[in-house]
């Protein structure tokens, strides 16, 4: 098993090194059995990684491979079978404690989206804190008016989720999460509905929110430009059950533009997952072949 | 079938059967909504399909490109302007152009092989045991000989473009119609897809007209990249790629197509952010909208 | 929205017309199309053929029922020749005397079932043990009940109002249950996230997630209502419009009959059109929502 | 969990599938209905018995004056070898089962018109709006008049009850048809006969089945408040209705009670065919 990067990388070159970032996430072999009626399915299978604080994390792997199994354990929504999770050192869940609780210091953004229909974006921003008790609703309101104006949301506020565009929800959900201060971001395939376009000027708006709050960020995809152009490192995991397969060190510096990703060195980065990837691409879809026969 | 296509263009005929034909726009405009709230969808668009060519459309999510596929599959009919086809005027939908929809239109009470054989069945053109052999033969080619009796809700997303691909190509039609047919399938299976989908096209290059958001997706398949504006949508550059045929996913990490990225990008990047940025309604919205109009 | 579109240059836009004048605009604009001359010819038609069977040409069997001339003259008297019209006390009494039961029993219904269907599609223990009881119950036709709804119950009025309860109770609670089902499981995991406690997540969570199926059934519930209210005032009861119709009918006297038919009609309808404007009012979310899909 | 412990290797592990009768003795859920409904007979039970065994004093009120579920079994047994009972299960079938093919027979191809044909949509979905408020049980007395016999009074009213249920789910399923299908359809060169035997048709069978699932509820609703209001048992119709009414005149509360079940059952077993009917009818729906 490749346990990759130990504490001592958390300190890349380009962050700065006064503050020592909240946030290191720590993976040791995490292994989740799901029992389905009666069949045991093997989602993951004796994962470790370690994830330094403020670092980008992206986790690529063909869909249905496990990888939202480890983020669900990760956000307490799920129990593992066995191995042990720690953020900052602290046991999130383990043996003797099969299912993390859930809290605001890890913040999740859904696939599909979870903004609340009936609140508007304003309302959903202000109900974390609300809720926690952590500030009056007059209060939490106005803050949730400040950072999505901060967000380009300003004139939105008042509407409904489904009146707004997806790039807009999607922004107002990662707001949503920010407002609670996390030290944890989870985003399972948030731009996987997205047409490229939308897509590229979701990235520049989540960079730029990375730069200014450099919270960890644990982000899923299966799209291996989004992983680059994100990323600090990249983890390819391996088909059902899942297994770290390879880490690949990104170091373009930031900030980042999208111009990045004509460039050479970006280039062979991606040479280098998509040789990793495709193999594991083909053998699911062979799997997935075999499965329906 | 002879029948039908003796009304095409004489000259032409030969051509027009292995599926080599024209289509050109000449200023086509089409707009929706009340008299107050009038949105143009397309503008003044005038491009060809060139006899041969795989030709990419490429725009922004919601700037009508599914508005053209319906013109020009003649489910709609433009505003104004015109569509000809092989120089025919084009009325109404036939079965010399088919088109492969968005997600998929399969039918869902029919196995895939009561699918593949629904349109030359209902036109009775072709019959029996020739017409068991050819769905068998295209459904062999394109994988699904083992699930033809499954329904298409028991087929994965893939399969079920791939079932919809030989549906398609079993009316032998002139010019192959796809409008975003990979979308909602993960960046993976798209990718498989594109390939297999490039083997089919390459084994005897019939017209076909490709529409896509995905960059990456348009040069990895286009022979000529027709690049449209945001709402209302018009034609901004035509590019051609000279990516060497057959290709592999390897050259799209060529220089050469970094290049073609790189051009593309900076165009619709300004138009994606215009679209973004000036739309309070969300652009899925117009989608919907403009995909049902008798709905 | 409007300033955002205006920006395009080519968008046609002239300023929207609101109120009134929208409905006007409407209106000018639907009878451009044939659909209100055929609705009013449809209603005119069949006016006319049950005036034509029954009055016109007095064919068998259909001169034993009140034409629709004989209905009218007698409904907008002052002086009705077999009792009831606008003008009696008696007929706004029965109109009162049914909307109070049907009000009680909807009252009692909702109050009662949408809490017990919230908690039964929250908590997995609750339905477990609810749920199969009101299973085993709930295929026994309202109306078997009757009988010994009137030996257990004292009075006329108790009986009637248990029916319609009981009626839409059935409706209201399975409905409201398949409500928090149908809520997406990321909604839970988010408002866990965001630190609720299980009272926030039922608050915030469970009750407005359900509002629209909760809606949908209770739509269903007072139509329901109404049906058992019918029989059961038809069966037992003693003033209301169901007993007003079967009491005609036991002294021989037809046109009230068929003003308290249509007066049913109208008054049902009347209520689920409150229903339903009162789930409007209460989800601005879900109404925006829709009219942007454009349905 | 022991016969997972190999599969780290990466191959699947495959352990036996469990037979449906096992998952359902092992499912809780199940377990907990069974109790829910044991309790609820032995409350029962208990409640109508209170005032037996200590005393008026103690009599339970509306519960104590049903007959216990011990009564009610007894008083089944009972009934259950006598040819009029299963008569009156005859007739009430007979009845619901007339009423509602000749609604589907009508309300099928008057829905899918009301929905292909624009105009016919115009001209008579108005009239038809009109009428659907109007309570089916309204129009008894009405129907008595007009029709010479009870029996075609009762076959009218419940026709009526189903008839606008199937029409309103026939038009809506076949107007909300995708309309990818019909172009696909239309580019494949489908005339509009084949656009609706081979799209409308078929695209529009899961609402016709939801419709005949309701209307079979009405239909029984109906029926039964015929029977009982009509005294069905003057013409020597009889029914179900009837043998709860006839013993609700006789004033025996086990007897209604034994009717009441049996009505149940009789309602169960009707929408469960329609159930296994659809699944048949339509086997792309079975799969998921």
């Amino acid at each position: 098993m490749n346990v990759s990067a130990p504490f001592s990388e958390a300190g890349t070159p380009h962050k700065k090194p006064e503050q020592a970032l909240k946030g290191a996430i720590s993976i040791r072999n995490v292994t989740k059995i799901y029992d389905p009626e009666g069949v045991n399915v093997m989602a993951v299978d004796n994962a470790s990684m370690e994830i330094a604080g403020g670092e980008v994390c992206m986790i690529v792997g063909p869909s249905g491979c496990g990888k939202t199994t480890l983020l669900n354990a990760i956000a307490g929504f799920h129990s593992i079978t066995s191995g042990e999770i720690r953020l900052d050192g602290e046991l999130l869940c383990g043996p003797g404690k099969p299912k993390a609780k859930q809290g605001a210091d890890r913040m999740v953004v859904f696939q599909h989206g979870a903004l609340f229909p009936w609140k508007t974006l304003a309302e959903n921003v202000a109900y974390g804190p609300i809720v926690q008790g952590a500030l009056s609703k007059s209060l939490a309101m106005e803050k949730a008016r400040h950072m999505l104006a901060d967000a380009g949301l300003g004139d939105v506020g008042n509407k409904y989720p489904g009146e707004v565009s997806s790039g807009m929800a999607r922004r107002a959900e990662i707001v949503r999460a920010l407002i609670n201060d996390p030290k944890v971001l989870l985003l399972d395939e948030p731009y996987r509905a997205m047409d490229a376009l939308t897509k590229s000027i979701m990235h520049e708006s989540l960079l730029e929110t990375y730069d200014r709050t450099k919270v960890t960020i644990f982000f899923i995809t299966h799209d291996l430009e989004e992983a680059i152009f994100l990323g600090d490192k990249v983890h390819i995991v391996t088909t059902r059950p899942c297994q770290l397969k390879k880490t690949v060190n990104v170091d373009i510096p930031r900030p980042r533009s999208y111009a990045v990703q004509s460039s050479e060195q970006f280039r062979v980065l991606m040479e280098e997952v998509n040789e990793a990837v495709h193999e594991e691409a083909i053998k699911a879809f062979e799997a997935g072949e075999r499965e329906l026969a | 079938m002879q029948q039908e296509n003796s009304k095409g263009a004489a000259a032409a005929s030969k051509d027009y059967a292995i599926g080599k034909s024209k289509v050109e726009l000449r200023n086509v405009s089409k707009s929706y909504g009340e008299e107050w709230d009038e949105q143009t969808v397309i503008e003044d668009i005038s491009f060809e399909l060139t006899p041969g060519d795989l030709t990419v459309v490429v725009g922004p999510s919601g700037c009508g490109k599914s508005t053209l596929v319906n013109l020009i599959a003649g489910f709609e009919r433009p505003d104004s302007g015109e569509i000809l086809l092989d120089g025919k005027r084009v009325t109404g939908p036939g079965k010399d152009r088919m088109v492969v929809f968005q997600e998929t239109a399969l039918m869902p009470w029919q196995t895939t092989y009561e699918n593949v054989v629904f349109g030359p069945k209902l036109r009775g053109d072709m019959r029996g045991k020739e017409l068991k052999d050819e769905a068998e033969r295209l459904l062999a080619k394109v994988g699904l000989y083992e699930f033809m009796h499954k329904y298409p809700l028991q087929l994965s997303g893939g399969m079920q473009r791939r079932a919809e691909l030989a549906r398609a190509l079993i009316n032998k039609p002139s010019i192959l119609i796809m409008d975003e047919p990979f979308r909602g399938l993960d960046a993976m299976s798209r990718g498989l897809m594109q390939e297999f989908f490039l083997r089919l096209f390459e084994e005897n290059h019939r017209t076909n007209l490709f529409v896509t958001s995905e960059i990456d997706e348009a040069i990895f398949l286009a022979d000529r990249l027709v690049i449209l504006s945001n709402r209302p949508a018009q034609v901004r550059k035509v590019i051609d790629i000279r990516l060497p045929r057959p290709r592999h996913y390897s050259m799209l990490n060529s220089q050469e197509a970094y290049d073609y990225k790189r051009e593309a990008m900076s165009i619709l990047h300004d138009e994606a952010m215009r679209s973004f940025s000036s739309t309070g309604v969300s652009s899925d919205f117009t989608e919907n909208y403009t995909a049902q109009p008798n709905a | 929205m409007a300033q955002a579109a205006s920006k395009s240059k080519n968008t046609r836009r002239t300023a929207p017309p609101k109120g009134f004048a929208l409905f006007l605009y409407r209106l000018k604009k639907s009878f451009s199309t044939p659909t209100p001359y055929l609705t009013i010819a449809g209603v005119g038609l069949w006016i006319f053929v049950y005036w034509l069977l029954c009055e016109g040409l007095r064919v068998d069997r259909f001169d034993k029922i009140p034409g629709p001339v004989a209905v009218a003259r007698d409904w907008f008297s002052p002086e009705p020749f077999q009792g009831i019209s606008i003008f009696t006390e008696a007929y706004w009494n029965h109109i009162y005397v049914s909307c109070r039961r049907i009000a009680i029993a909807f009252a009692i219904a909702t109050g009662v079932g949408v809490p017990l269907g919230l908690f039964m599609g929250w908590s997995k223990k609750i339905r477990d043990y609810i749920f199969p009881i009101l299973e085993t119950l709930r295929p026994i036709p309202i109306l078997a009940w009757v009988p010994l709804a009137i030996l257990m119950l004292p009075g006329f009025e108790a009986p009637v109002i248990f029916l319609a309860t009981l009626a839409s109770l059935f409706v209201t609670t399975l409905n409201t249950m398949l409500g928090v089902e149908s809520i997406d499981e990321e909604y839970f995991r988010a408002a866990g996230c965001l630190g609720s406690s299980n009272w926030d997540i039922f608050k915030n969570v469970v009750v407005p997630g359900a509002l629209p199926f909760i809606f949908t059934g209770l739509q269903i519930s007072i139509g329901v209502a109404w049906f058992s209210l019918v029989a059961a005032e038809m069966v037992s009861g003693d003033h209301g419009l169901g007993y007003l119709i079967v009491d005609s009918y036991v002294n021989s006297v037809t046109i009230p009959m068929v003003i308290g038919m249509l007066t049913l009609g109208l008054i049902g309808w009347l209520t689920s059109i409150l229903v339903r404007s009162l789930g409007n009012y209460l989800m601005q979310w879900h109404v925006r929502e829709l009219a942007l899909q454009g349905r | 969990m022991t016969d997972v412990a190999q599969s780290s290797s990466g191959a699947y592990a495959l352990p036996r599938r469990r037979s449906k009768l096992e998952k359902l003795i092992q499912n809780v859920s199940f377990w907990r209905g069974v109790t829910a409904v044991i309790v609820f007979l032995c409350v029962w039970e208990v409640g109508s018995r209170m005032d037996e065994w200590l005393g008026e004093a103690w009599t339970v009120p509306f519960v104590g004056l049903i007959p216990p579920p011990t009564d009610v079994a007894v008083a089944w047994l009972e009934v259950l070898p006598k040819a009029g009972y299963w008569n009156s299960w005859y007739e009430s079938f007979r009845r619901v089962l007339s009423g509602f093919l000749v609604a589907m027979a009508l309300g099928i191809p008057f829905g899918l018109l009301l929905a292909v044909n624009k105009y016919f949509r115009d001209l008579f979905f108005p009239p038809f709006e009109i009428l659907r408020p109007i309570p089916p049980l309204a129009w008894v007395p009405a129907s008595l008049i007009f029709w010479p016999t009870n029996e075609m009074s009762i076959a009218f009213v419940t026709f009526l009850g189903a008839f606008f249920t199937i029409v309103i789910n026939v038009l809506g399923g076949a107007r909300s048809i995708d309309v990818r299908y019909l172009r696909a359809a239309q580019s494949m060169g489908a005339s509009q006969w084949h656009l609706f035997s081979r799209i409308v048709l078929p695209a529009t069978l899961p609402s016709i089945f939801t419709g005949a699932a309701v209307g079979m509820g009405i239909t029984w609703e109906v029926v039964l408040a015929a029977e009982m209001i009509s005294g069905g048992g003057t013409q020597g119709g009889g029914g179900l209705g009837f043998f709860i009414w006839n013993s609700y005149m006789g004033g025996s509360l086990t007897q209604i009670v034994v009717g009441m079940i049996s009505i149940g059952i009789a309602g169960f077993l009707s929408s469960s065919a329609i159930r296994a009917l659809g699944d048949w009818f339509m086997p792309w729906k079975r799969m998921f």
